[in-house]
């Protein structure tokens, strides 16, 4: 790859950030011209309450000059204080990144160990019997709503069976530890990582066979066939290292969802992650929390962004300028 | 005959969005057609064939130069350009690219009638340039989509499109390259037949120099965007004096052939065009010496050769080595 | 010739596209999943456009309904039991079909009005205007859709026409790129080029040429972008965003969700408007690739070289 | 001594619109050390072939008669003996370079591979597999450094150059070069030709050239066979066969190719009315009756098969006499 290509990505995405900055500062300040009216809708403060809110919020000067001090605020990784908790908002995240990271990834990761091997099968047997069934599966599952999926589950395996626990991240007051705790989170973590899986799975199963597909009348293939390979092994050795780079952006720009992806199947199992923090921010409304989550999702998105790009150059030798 | 088409110092470069900077596609054209001619522009791909013809047709902007058609300076503003394009027609080496897959054969020549306001009864002028190109009875193919006919077809069924103008230039892009061996002939038949009946004048480009033997009055050789040899189709064909037109007819394959003359390296990168005599790193007389032994080698290398015309004008080379002989 | 100067192009290309229209038609009947997609949408569509003919109004008020029996399991009287507030479970899934496909055509609309502009005018014109269009496309790309979704309608006040924008707004760029991308084929197509050498001005070219050729592929992203704005709605609704006077799917499963529906188990209250969301949006997708098929340019070419 | 040998070869394609009958019968064969061109338009069958000896058609398609390679009758192996016999009895060298070689693997990888999966240790990486990529690439008139280039690197000359090693990776007794030249230029066309016919002397091999440019055979074959709509036309010595061909389709054929230079062909393009037959509907009698200027009314319903004229020499048409 050259450094010309790798820059450029780079500078390319810092100006996407510098765009969602903007967004995030006037969709919430401009939007709404005076925030403090509808932010402060039912509450009783006086002028001079409001006042010291409008200075605490960067709401006085120009436009242009709140947005310098929004920029310089959160540089320093002052998001502000959530009006819910009247915590740091960062602080807040911070605390929920992690259980969202371990449910989401694990969801992603074993929909992608899942649904990439389904689909190259479906792909290659084209037609086959086992190709109508992984995917009218995989549409299947593509149409439901993720979190009516949850609920179902919910009822059948929590509330009707009583096999899971019904919510949470661990048993409350538990005061366990070592591998008893890891089990205890790991029996919460299964019905909803079961539901996102499932949420997934469709889309890696649809994407992996249609680019097996678009691969299966490449001269190439058939000059591996004549020089004697396995059938297996053209598979393997020349289909699915073609097939897989549409995948391999897929599965990083689905990391980029990591964070996000969650939110209503969080609030159905009461998951204390990022999807939860961002339903009761719109329950509120907690403003600043809203603005910090959705600057931490774009982030991530970003970077996930620019890690597919990256990565797709890595392995495609026809990009990147080489 | 007069002259219909004059091309002189003719340049298309572009600003290559990769390394090197400049694409001297066509780099210093000067030709000339005469009314009812048909001029074989000949070469290997890249040598700057279609982009010269592109240009004198406007689908591609000219850098420099000027072209004068029918006594007349060709001005480069969109309504000018129009106005020419009803004189001077082209047709593609890939005709099923070429028809709009959604419009039928009716609509597809009859879309030069509608363009340019042609006066008279619009389903007869199509049936006849339908027929014209040897689509009969016209209306058993006027309804038909492109894909319901053969290649062979849609070739003249673009011939049908240009001519149905009456333009007295037919540009011809490759006409026969992606059509089969037994159709070539047909197609090359018809277009030798529309120049002697309406007197129209054809610039073919082609790399088959059979098709220059087999229709062409004339021909021009290209080299990396330069013409390096001119002059009459048979003459230069019988007795080729610049050493890469030889090369090019040696390899023309036949079974009882002359001493194959096979140029070594790839087809040559108009981004990087060599300093001196733009051939010599390919020559077969640099290579075998004869260069050398004709004390040339230094003007080979570093003075860029200009096309020099015989005392009667008729042939023109391009070569340090070459001594053009008086043609009267 | 008198058969030639009686032809009369228009009514001849006319029959032609009838002839190939009713051709595509006869392909899609063929097509049995794409055929049961269809039937199962125009089944919702109806149910959609009779609801106030099927179950008044009235059965989604909880005030008209406070005299009835709260947590009804399916009877002969609530043929899908009743909610937490006696309401009628089957007047709420008849009244929120209509909701959920609103919002899903009206929303599409605007996506593919503003992806289909954007997309032609990036393609067409090139250059600075290309790359300003495609820079912001790339940006509302890259962005999270879903929170982009929820902060903006979190914004905004909470209206059925709100939701249809955020969705509008939000889901424009990847019809954008898709339809940029085709306009781009065809434009460096050999019959864009031979128009041009025909004399042909700018407005002829996309009238005659590129339109025709892109059109297909709009219409094929319709049925593809529907399911989508489907989706978005009901979640955007289960997370409390949606328009409080109005009944989509999405807000009973919040409903039924908040009011522990699930503790409950009252799977009539939750269960039909889910499996309503799975049926509609199952139907689009069904026929929408199998209209795709036909439509789509690329596949066809690709077909047709086989 | 005879290495591959077409025994009433029938093909037949399964599609939405019907069966395609490809091939309708074709026998050749083709001797070690011995050149035989395979003409004829597209759509006539001729690729076809290229992937029916090695048994590379789509699954459902029908193959009727036999081919043997080597005595061995390919359709009758098991498929671990059919899988050896690939890249080893016979190798092809396909048409279109930029699409046979793996997009996102090195050309020398690729090599490597043929090498490696026909060798009896499992020796990838070792210096005798590298030496001899060395050595191929270098046969064929490489750099052997291009080994470590991917093929969107290379020229279409040099791609065309890495298939022609790639094809001789596993010293086959037959090379099978479909359309080899046609995408090249007419100079690189020339260089890859000499390299063939260079390579065919030798190593002794037995090479089956199939291409639509009658005129690139005539230089490079010893025997030619003319295809039409499935069916092999006329065959014979090569000179013999240009010289006076018999079927009416070989004579257009050939006077479609010009030779420059002969007064007759000067400002004289020559064709043949009509367009190649659509292989699902082929005429009746004979497939070229409709298209020929000889036919006389038998030719619309009695169908013709090849009649030998002389030994080496047979043509498929009514006014060929039937020898003794």
């Amino acid at each position: 790859m050259r450094a010309r290509f790798v820059v450029g990505k780079i500078l390319g995405s810092l100006a996407t950030l510098a765009f969602v900055l903007a967004v995030n500062f006037f969709l919430f300040r401009v939007v709404n011209d005076d925030p403090t009216g509808s932010l402060f809708r039912g509450r009783n403060l006086s002028p001079d309450q409001i006042q010291r809110r409008r200075e605490q919020f960067n709401l006085t000067g120009t436009k242009f000059e709140q947005f310098l001090a929004y920029l310089r605020q959160t540089a320093r990784g002052n998001l502000g204080d959530s009006f819910l908790s009247n915590r740091p908002v960062t602080t807040e995240i911070m605390e929920a990144v992690w259980p969202t990271l371990l449910l989401v990834g694990t969801a992603t990761v074993l929909a992608m160990l899942v649904g990439i091997p389904l689909g190259i099968h479906a792909g290659w047997k084209r037609r086959s019997r086992f190709d109508a069934a992984s995917t009218s599966f995989s549409m299947f599952t593509y149409s439901v709503p993720d979190f009516w999926l949850g609920m179902i589950l919910l009822a059948v395996f929590a509330v009707g069976l009583g096999w899971f626990p019904t919510g949470g991240f661990e048993d409350a007051g538990s005061n366990a530890t070592g591998v008893a705790a890891l089990l205890d989170q790991l029996h919460h973590m299964a019905l909803p990582a079961l539901t996102l899986m499932l949420a997934y799975i469709g889309e890696y199963v649809i994407v992996m066979r249609s680019s097996i597909l678009d691969t299966l009348n490449e001269d190439y293939l058939q000059l591996a066939r004549a020089k004697g390979l396995r059938d297996a092994d053209v598979r393997r050795r020349h289909a699915v290292p073609n097939a897989l780079l549409p995948v391999v952006s897929l599965t990083a720009l689905n990391f980029g969802f990591v964070l996000s992806g969650a939110i209503a199947v969080e609030a159905i199992f009461s998951w204390p992650g990022l999807g939860q923090a961002t339903l009761e921010a719109i329950r509120g409304p907690d403003f600043p929390m809203l603005q910090g989550l959705f600057l931490v999702f774009s982030i991530a998105a970003i970077l996930a962004n620019l890690i597919a790009d990256l990565l797709y150059a890595h392995l495609d030798p026809r990009v990147g300028g080489r | 005959m007069s002259e219909l088409l004059r091309l002189a110092g003719v340049h298309v470069t572009y600003q290559s969005s990769g390394r090197s900077g400049v694409v001297r596609a066509v780099d210093g054209i000067d030709l000339t057609v005469d009314r009812g001619e048909v001029l074989a522009l000949v070469g290997e791909s890249g040598c700057g064939k279609t982009t010269l013809i592109r240009a004198i047709i406007g689908l591609e902007p000219m850098t420099s130069g000027s072209i004068v058609f029918d006594g007349a300076t060709v001005a480069t503003g969109q309504r000018e350009l129009r106005r020419l394009r009803r004189r001077v027609q082209m047709i593609f080496q890939d005709p099923t690219g070429a028809l709009n897959p959604r419009a039928t054969i009716y609509e597809a020549v009859a879309e030069g009638i509608r363009i340019h306001g042609l006066a008279g009864p619009e389903p007869e002028l199509v049936a006849t340039a339908l027929a014209q190109a040897g689509l009969r009875p016209p209306e058993r193919y006027m309804p038909r989509f492109p894909h319901e006919v053969s290649g062979g077809q849609r070739q003249r069924v673009l011939i049908a499109g240009a001519m149905v103008l009456g333009p007295q230039l037919l540009l011809a892009d490759e006409p026969v390259a992606s059509l089969d061996a037994s159709v070539r002939g047909e197609i090359l038949a018809l277009m030798r037949v529309l120049v002697d009946t309406t007197g129209i004048s054809i610039v073919a480009v082609t790399h088959d120099l059979g098709l220059a033997w087999n229709i062409a009055d004339r021909i021009a050789v290209m080299y990396l965007g330069r013409i390096v040899e001119v002059g009459d189709a048979e003459e230069v064909l019988a007795d080729p004096l610049h050493p890469y037109t030889k090369a090019l007819l040696s390899v023309v394959p036949e079974a009882d052939r002359m001493e194959q003359q096979i140029l070594v390296g790839e087809t040559p990168d108009p981004a990087n065009v060599p300093s001196g005599c733009r051939f010599h790193p390919r020559c077969p007389l640099v290579a075998s010496g004869e260069a050398e032994r004709l004390g040339i080698i230094d003007r080979c290398r570093s003075v860029d050769v200009q096309l020099v015309a015989s005392p009667g004008g008729r042939r023109s080379v391009a070569c340090h080595a070459v001594r053009l002989p008086n043609d009267g | 010739m008198s058969d030639v100067a009686s032809y009369s192009p228009r009514t001849a290309a006319w029959a032609r596209r009838r002839r190939s229209f009713s051709d595509g038609i006869s392909r899609l009947r063929k097509d049995r999943v794409a055929m049961i997609g269809l039937v199962v949408l125009v089944g919702f569509v109806i149910m959609a456009l009779i609801a106030p003919w099927m179950s008044p109004r009235g059965g989604l008020s909880a005030v008209d309904s406070i005299n009835n029996p709260t947590w009804h399991p399916p009877s002969r009287d609530f043929p899908l039991g009743t909610d937490h507030l006696g309401r009628s479970v089957a007047a709420q899934f008849v009244w929120g079909s209509r909701v959920s496909l609103l919002v899903g055509f009206a929303a599409t609309v605007l996506t593919i009005t503003i992806g289909s502009l954007v997309g032609i005018s990036a393609g067409f014109f090139g250059g600075w205007t290309d790359a300003v269009l495609m820079r912001l496309t790339d940006w509302f790309l890259v962005i999270p859709f879903l929170p982009l979704a929820i902060v903006l309608a979190a914004v905004l006040d909470r209206s059925i026409w709100n939701i249809i924008l955020v969705i509008g707004v939000t889901s424009w760029p990847s019809t954008a790129r898709l339809i940029r991308a085709q306009v781009l084929t065809v434009k460096t197509r050999l019959y864009v080029d031979r128009a041009r050498a025909l004399g042909a001005s700018r407005p002829h070219i996309v009238a005659r040429h590129i339109l025709p050729n892109v059109a297909p592929l709009i219409l094929a992203s319709v049925t593809l972008a529907v399911p989508i704005a489907i989706l978005t709605e009901t979640t955007l609704a289960f997370l409390g965003l949606a328009d409080p006077t109005q009944n989509s799917w999405g807000k009973t499963l919040e409903e039924a969700f908040g009011a522990g529906a699930i503790g409950r188990n009252a799977w009539w209250y939750h269960f039909p408007a889910g499996l309503g969301i799975v049926a509609v949006v199952l139907a689009f997708t069904l026929f929408g690739r199998g209209l795709e098929e036909i439509l789509d340019p690329r596949l066809r070419e690709e077909g047709a070289r086989r | 001594m005879t290495i591959l040998e077409l025994r009433d070869l029938h093909v037949t394609y399964k599609s939405d619109r019907g069966d395609v009958p490809a091939v309708r019968g074709v026998d050749l064969a083709i001797a070690a050390g011995e050149t035989v061109g395979l003409a004829g338009e597209s759509g006539c069958g001729k690729s076809t072939i290229a992937g029916a000896v090695l048994r590379l058609l789509p699954r459902d398609t029908i193959v009727g008669g036999q081919v043997l390679l080597n005595g061995d009758d390919v359709y009758e192996l098991k498929p671990g003996r059919l899988r050896a016999v690939r890249w080893t009895a016979a190798a092809i060298v396909f048409q279109g370079a930029l699409h046979s070689l793996n997009p996102v693997r090195r050309v020398g990888e690729q090599i490597e591979e043929a090498i490696v999966l026909h060798s009896d240790r499992g020796d990838a990486g070792t210096h005798a597999v590298r030496d001899r990529i060395t050595g191929l690439l270098e046969r064929v008139g490489l750099r052997p450094d291009l080994a470590r280039s991917y093929p969107h690197q290379m020229s279409g000359g040099q791609r065309q150059r890495v298939l022609i090693a790639l094809a001789l990776a596993c010293e086959p007794d037959l090379l099978i070069a479909d359309e080899p030249t046609t995408a090249l230029d007419v100079m690189v066309q020339a260089q890859v030709l000499e390299l063939l016919a260079e390579l065919q002397r030798d190593r002794g091999l037995a090479l089956l050239f199939i291409t639509h440019d009658l005129s690139v055979l005539s230089t490079t074959c010893d025997r030619l066979a003319v295809m039409y709509a499935g069916r092999v036309v006329e065959e014979g010595r090569t000179v013999d066969l240009l010289k006076t061909p018999q079927h009416p389709y070989t004579r257009a054929l050939a006077r479609a190719f010009p030779t420059i230079g002969d007064p007759r062909s000067r400002m004289n393009p020559s064709g043949l009315g009509g367009d190649p037959p659509d292989p699902t509907h082929l005429p009746s009698g004979c497939p070229f009756h409709p298209r020929c200027d000889m036919a006389i009314e038998a030719c619309a319903t009695a169908d013709v098969l090849l009649r030998p004229i002389r030994p080496d020499r047979a043509a498929a048409c009514v006014h060929v006499a039937v020898s003794a």
